[in-house]
């Protein structure tokens, strides 16, 4: 076992053999992190990567660290629990659109309340990938798919919104298929303190190919995408001609620029939950689509304040005796002599 | 109960009674629950048996003076060895009309049933749906009555403590309850010392419920009312120290008891529900020994927190009643198929869905035996009475850490709510449940499928552990290393494995003991919290001279060993359920035995008399005068 | 059976006797959806209440319509079973801040996001009644009840925030005491088409008491409540002294008003999402706590939608008659000779 | 399958066969499916009887040329009645390596096996985890082996289509098949007009394939490769008009079926799961017959939007796999409680937990049984091939509607993706299904669960009626007036009625019917998706003069009133289940007789040759001279 420092991405490849469909996007994210892994000067073992189930899911497989595989939609609440028992442990969930937003949709928004140390990377395909391609909550209106053969009629959730109304502290969004920025993204995530969420968009070839196009094909890239960073101003655009975003009352719209953007444009402030909720809803077909993140605060850590409150007991009432806590309560006793 | 020595008219009135069931009953308002333990914990010290139950009302605050806002609690206290609170009270209290209209109908034949007279107004009669005022109208007649205008009373008792009267009233309790503690000959001083610890910030408080507790007593001392006092001796219980514990209680202790003797940190994974909450509640102020407590979203996250915190190596819990039970079996068969420990409680209720949650039942003994999708095996153990939870809880514990598995534990609300007198266990008597995790891979690499070649278990490697990365998860895994497998001779040795690993704890659990002889007419099999009232019945039939014996089960997966054995050593088995015939169905499956179902599905624990008329049904008669019996 | 147009609050008072704590907040508002239902001008039989469990959940059995008491936390789900395959009939559905926000968490949101045709209301008395007074998703941190006797450490969910999150077309908020208000709210979520989200204050005065006194007491009132009217400057206060909320950049601020708010005080836009976001966050200590119609959008009814894929269907191929479905695909015939 | 006339190589090699076995297997991008099914649908018009069986690979699109990307398709055609699709290909056609490697082993000794031998190249050979060529170690031998340059002769046979290389090597498949056709003597107009059908937009596709078809046909024309031709000839079936059919698809017709018969609008409401998928799917198709699917956001959702519709009226299926059972428990409670009629459909897997979701088995039986909290008795039928699927659900819907209960259909993954012959009934000679709502109140005022004295079903009083407004819930119910109610006698009361109603379900299904001997030495009893091995077996150890009666359960609950009977009636009863003896416990425990349980559990279904060997062992020998067997 080599020590944390000396670890390479090979350290993170398990024995067994990929198994996604020749072209899927899944394959990127899996390098992503397997290059992440060892810059975290975490040693291999304190890595556990837990999933649910999907195409996606089967990830833990592929990471030479721990990993459970567990049960559609629960990957959240199961973490929940290796992290709250295990504080010293690096905990990621690795989840798909189906799993995470459909079935598990509760686990989801309760674990991002309740600021778990726990980072959860949501593979969005907008399709169900592993049982052959129904649509998911998170398809768009009037998809064709083998349930849905006239048109799915119900418009999805947005992952991010949702995750803001749900009180989230770190949100997030990148793209499998813009390498640098899912690395710098989830170098970010593994940052946090408490639950970083980062939606990324991810190609499925066999069931929803292109689903993300419009903004991946070299040719829109710049159009259709834009980077948020703090503190910096929200531009985006090719060379031929830039844009900023800029705040109209309560509505944003995209400005031509020429030169340095002016104090019109918008300032991107990442720890404001209510400007990250008016971008979260910017996109297709006016706006471009946000990447980066959307939304960063520390607030307390659920682990840390569960340990506190143990500690603190055992400091006032003492370490607990066994003996003491049977005897607790009214007790009378009865004599050897009758 | 109706052994010799009783107030029977009948036989000349004696001062000494062997045993006697007492049940305050009025208004939730009326502190009916805190009257019974008083009493409970007076007599408990002055070192009788005792066994008690509550019976809350199913509404939170039902409004004062309604049927449904009834509140009662009954204590049976004994000069010997007792099992269950009793089947008919000897005394009711009744605080109001509905409380009466409510309890009446369970008062022994020529019981005394002591009424707070005041309470008898139009109004309250008309709450509690009386056309008539039941003391006019015959209805109480072969009963001893005794009017009392307790509320006038404690007033006047309390005539010179500072208080509005509404405080005073609330004082009435404490008056009643010293009548009774006159009647049965008992000392004042445990409940006046309670008072003054539990109302330290408020003298006043104290002062008046201390007066109201004398005036009771005096009233009677002085008018006489009660021609004659009884006295309960105490019984001759084993040496030792004693507490009177509930069902949850113990459990949550034998819980905290399992973690420190296996040295993990304790982690309970819960959602509230009706019988169970109380667990929660007791473990979440245990937090200075290490326990950790998680009210999770629903009880599917409850359970899979629960799975999260076994993989990472602590002692994990999940406590429902049957409906969470159902939300938790996929949760649970994950925890098969990854081989991890897990202990589930389901505090049983009266089903199906919602049911009928505040009453009793056995009624989910086959859903957590095969209530998960394919073969899924698992231990299943029921404590036999409230103290027993204690036991139970290690014992489950232990099965679940030593095959790495999930166990269920199968209690019920009469086991949560009813009590008994614990005789403490020194920490060090109980079983050292030590574990150790697996710290490094074998010559031949780590395999984190490879198994313990006695128990069967698979290693337990938890995250962290240098060298030993791997994954789990719900697929079949191939023997061994742990790999997800398709191959079919694969899935059926693992699914031969599991059942066999299971199997194997029965060569860690003790023979089924019988009481008794071991062979004969009759046997009376039991399982869970059915275990007083069997005793109790049991013992009735000897003292008719019927010969019967009796065997109780605690291990309901895997069997005891000498199960077969014992079950073919009687022409009869009889097997009282609280069920149309659960388990009844899986003895007969496995040993192709007739067993003899007695059931009983009313949200109620089983009564001695019945279970004793089913017993005298398939026996033969002692001699012809013994009981009118037909014997059919 | 009286017909809709004579109908009173009695005809919907069913015979069974209601079982809350005297003095709960329940009452209250059964007693305004009882005042409400007669002036809906719909027939007894098409009115139908669905619930889950707790205290909230019993509202059914008091109500003397068509009534469903569920199973804890499903009964959104059930609703939508119901309402998609009868919409004809109008279903109200009750649940508790523990049954919609805890283990309902995911039905909730997924019917917000598809619009079905549904009110839900929600009596928020933030803790768990029936079960005897467990913390629920909506409890302030460092609540102390029996199961966190040293106090709650996961923040609460904001019910609003999350209901727009999910994408609701109509979120509003009442209070159980302000019974013009409650039953005014409740008149505007009977005439939204599509889901219906009222959260409802609700006082439980044995588990919980005084919960929500810091705006419901006479004193404070005026000052810690803001109503919001659709086109109305959000001012509030009382005759001493009244204010008005200025959106400074991104947040809300109370400013003194001497005479009429001027154009500086925000004017209630509740067709916008965001705006409803930024006010679903505005409270105490430093403001008052918005009531009424926080969102309001017409957006495409989920059964409506459903029925016209199937009436699209039946145009197009025709009734399907059953025996061409089971002639369907290659067939061919044994002959009787052979 | 061994029958006399084979194409053994010891018996003179004949031309004529009674019954052949071939599978096709090649990489998930080489259309073995559709191959397989062209072959079927061709065979099927000339008037074989057939069964056909594919096998999918886990993954979604395994790499190209990996073991794990193989998808085959294995078909059996006869001149006579057959029942499965057999245990050991005759016919083996293999279009890489992987595809040689995965499925060379169940090749029948001496079987035909046609190889692509332009794919067998180091990466390819590599790719399948091969050494070295098997072609040149010998681990072919014993096979008649035809090499054919198949990627090659399908290019030069496209040569003058205007098309690339990769969408010529498309056809490839064609061109076996072509082969095929030939051997088999099949005509190629059925495959030629459904590529017209099918490219109709694409007409250089249609000539590709057809061209590749004739090519496939002429090489073996020509160059004689093969010395000899089969003929099987048509099955004696019975007249009428047929189409092929899987379990899933024959299900979902079913449950339109029934939604017709009864009035009712169906409703389905469910989540995507292997391997229940299909039936979703299917019935999404069928809008134009008023058919309301909702794809809900989990399982607990599906079965309540299910109930909820079922209050309203419809016709509420749920369909699901074992681990959504789980989940959907709590729901099917709630319809038992509330006493709506619903249908969920649990298509098993193998598990328990994930288990094997590809994988087919019976091990779901005692949780649709039991898994629930509380006394909670349903019906539950299991088709038992896969036209069966479609009576099985109009049967699931008669008993839901009936007795106003949530029924339980058993399928599995076999059942679900295997196909066979369906005759196909006309819509009017299916049973009437028709259903009154409850209109009006009685005199006595309306009692929502009023039953109906027959049948103990209570009333359907839908909303929307005028005047019977009423409220259901999942508390206990009271008699007749369904108020919620906790008195302990109506609890017990009503816990038998609602057993008693599943029971008195027994009244309208047929007697069990033994093929065979009423009585005698050894009775077969099977369930659900093994009626084709057993009957097969069964058939088989007739041939072999062993005389042996053979009876299949469809109603699992309540169980067929002669079933006690029909058992009593043989010295043996032998009981195959995919399960470790699920039905075999509840049959032990009901009949108190030596039930004897074949267990496989290998996520496959039974072979008709462990089943015979299982009869031989439980049957006294013919003449000594018939088998080898031990007759242990
Ligand atoms: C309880 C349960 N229900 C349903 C399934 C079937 N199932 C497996 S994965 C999946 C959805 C996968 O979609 P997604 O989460 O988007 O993952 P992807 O395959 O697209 O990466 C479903 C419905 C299951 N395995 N378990
Ligand atoms: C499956 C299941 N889990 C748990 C319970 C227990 N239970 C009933 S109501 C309730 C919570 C009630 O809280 P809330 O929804 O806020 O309603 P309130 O009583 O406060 O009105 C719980 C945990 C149950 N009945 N069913
Ligand atoms: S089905 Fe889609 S998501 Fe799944 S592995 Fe294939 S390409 Fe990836
Ligand atoms: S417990 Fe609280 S919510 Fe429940 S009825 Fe009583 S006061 Fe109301
Ligand atoms: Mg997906
Ligand atoms: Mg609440």
């Amino acid at each position: 076992m080599a020590d944390a420092a000396t670890l390479t991405r090979k350290d993170f490849q398990s024995d067994q053999d990929v198994r996604w469909c020749p072209g899927c996007g899944d394959y990127a994210i899996l390098t992503a992190v397997q290059k992440l892994f060892p810059g975290l000067g975490l040693p291999k073992e304190k890595l556990v990567v837990v999933s649910g189930i999907g195409c996606s899911s089967r990830f833990p497989y592929y990471m030479d660290t721990y990993g459970f595989h567990t049960i559609h939609g629960r990957a959240p609440a199961i973490a929940t629990g290796l992290k709250v028992t295990r504080p010293d442990l690096e905990v990621w969930v690795v989840t798909g659109d189906g799993d995470a937003l459909s079935i598990g949709g509760n686990h989801l928004i309760h674990t991002l309340r309740r600021n778990v140390g726990v980072k959860i990377l949501l593979f969005n395909n907008r399709i169900y990938g592993l049982t052959k391609g129904q649509y998911s909550p998170t398809s768009e209106v009037g998809k064709r798919t083998s349930s849905t053969p006239v048109g799915s009629i119900d418009p999805p959730f947005d992952p991010l919104s949702l995750a803001l109304g749900a009180g989230a502290s770190f949100v997030a969004r990148s793209v499998d298929v813009f390498m640098p920025h899912l690395t710098a993204t989830l170098e970010r995530a593994a940052r946090h303190q408490g639950t970083a969420f980062v939606e990324i968009y991810q190609n499925c070839n066999i069931f929803n190919d292109k689903a993300f196009a419009y903004m991946t094909d070299k040719a829109n890239r710049d159009a259709q995408t834009v980077q948020l960073r703090h503190g910096e101003p929200v531009v985006f655009g090719g060379a031929a001609q830039r844009f900023g975003l800029r705040l109209e009352g309560f509505s944003l719209r995209a400005v031509p620029l020429d030169g340095e953007p002016g104090d019109d444009i918008l300032v991107w402030d990442e720890t404001d939950p209510a400007l990250a909720a008016l971008m979260a809803r910017c996109g297709p077909p006016e706006l471009p689509t946000p990447i980066g993140v959307l939304h960063a605060v520390e607030r307390p850590v659920f682990e840390s304040s569960v340990v506190a409150q143990i500690q603190h007991e055992i400091e006032h009432k003492g370490e607990g005796s066994l003996d003491d806590l049977i005897h607790g309560g009214d007790t009378w006793t009865v004599a050897e002599s009758r | 109960m109706t052994s010799p020595a009783t107030l029977e008219p009948s036989v000349t009135a004696s001062e000494r009674l062997s045993d006697v069931v007492i049940r305050f009953a009025g208004d939730s308002g009326d502190g009916m629950q805190l009257t019974g333990t008083q009493f409970t914990n007076t007599s408990a010290l002055f070192g009788n048996d005792l066994s008690t139950l509550p019976d809350f009302p199913a509404e939170i605050r039902a409004p004062a003076g309604t049927l449904p806002g009834v509140s009662a609690f009954q204590v049976r206290i004994a000069d010997y060895d007792i099992h269950t609170p009793g089947d008919t009270p000897d005394v009711l209290v009744a605080m109001n009309p509905a409380a009466l209209k409510t309890n009446l109908g369970d008062l022994r034949r020529d019981g005394i049933l002591i009424l707070n007279a005041d309470e008898f107004k139009k109004t309250s009669l008309k709450k509690a749906k009386y056309e008539i005022d039941p003391r006019t109208d015959g209805s109480l007649e072969g009963y001893r009555v005794f009017e009392v205008d307790l509320t006038r009373l404690t007033r006047e008792a309390l005539a010179e403590v500072d208080l509005d009267n509404r405080s005073r009233d609330r004082c009435k309790n404490m008056f009643a309850l010293g009548m009774i503690y006159w009647i049965f000959s008992r000392q004042l001083e445990p409940t006046i010392e309670w008072l003054q610890r539990k109302f330290a910030k408020k003298p006043v408080l104290v002062e008046a419920n201390t007066r109201a507790l004398r005036a009771g007593w005096n009233y009677c001392d002085i008018t006489g009312a009660f021609q004659v006092r009884y006295e309960v001796e105490p019984a001759e219980l084993v040496p030792g120290t004693y507490r009177n514990i509930n069902g949850n209680s113990a459990l949550a202790l034998g819980l905290v008891a399992a973690s420190r003797r296996s040295g993990l940190p304790l982690f309970l994974g819960s959602y509230p529900i009706t019988p169970a909450s109380t667990v929660l509640h007791e473990l979440a102020r245990y937090k200075q020994y290490n326990v950790t407590t998680f009210q999770a979203e629903d009880e599917i996250a409850a359970v899979c927190a629960a799975v999260g915190a076994a993989f990472g190596g602590s002692l994990a819990i999940t406590t429902t009643s049957g409906p969470g039970i159902a939300l938790k079996s996929e949760g649970m068969n994950l925890a098969v198929m990854t081989e991890l420990p897990l202990v589930v409680c389901n505090i049983q209720r009266a089903g199906p869905s919602t049911g009928m949650p505040t009453k009793t039942e056995q009624s989910d003994l086959l859903q957590v035996l095969y209530g998960r999708n394919g073969e899924s095996p698992v231990p299943v153990i029921a404590p036999a009475s409230p103290a027993d939870c204690f036991d139970a809880a290690i014992e489950a514990c232990r099965m679940a850490v030593r095959a790495m598995t999930p166990v269920v534990l199968l209690s019920d609300g009469y086991l949560a709510n009813g009590s008994e007198p614990w005789r403490l266990p020194s920490a060090e008597s109980l079983p050292d449940l030590r574990v150790d995790f697996t710290a490094e891979a074998g010559e031949d690499g780590f395999l984190p499928y490879r198994r313990d070649p006695e128990s069967l278990a698979r290693g337990w490697a938890v995250p962290g552990t240098p060298g030993l990365e791997h994954r789990i998860g719900g697929l079949e895994k191939a023997e061994n290393t742990g790999n997800v497998s398709y191959d079919p001779d694969n899935h059926e040795r693992m699914t031969a494995i599991r059942a066999e690993k299971i199997e194997r704890l029965a060569d860690t659990i003790p023979p089924l003991a019988v009481d008794g002889e071991p062979t004969g007419e009759l046997l009376v099999l039991g399982w869970g919290s059915t275990l007083g009232a069997i005793t109790g019945a049991v013992n009735l039939a000897r003292q008719q001279g019927v010969s019967v014996s009796r065997a109780h089960l605690r291990h309901l997966s895997p069997l005891p060993k000498n199960l077969g054995e014992v079950l073919r050593g009687f022409d009869t088995v009889l097997l009282p359920e609280i069920n149309t015939g659960q388990l009844a169905m899986i003895l007969r499956a496995r040993f192709l035995l007739d067993i003899q179902t007695f059931s009983r599905v009313q949200g109620r624990p089983f009564r001695r008399g019945e279970i004793l008329d089913e017993i005298l049904r398939h026996t033969r008669p002692v001699t012809l005068a013994a009981t009118g019996d037909t014997h059919g």
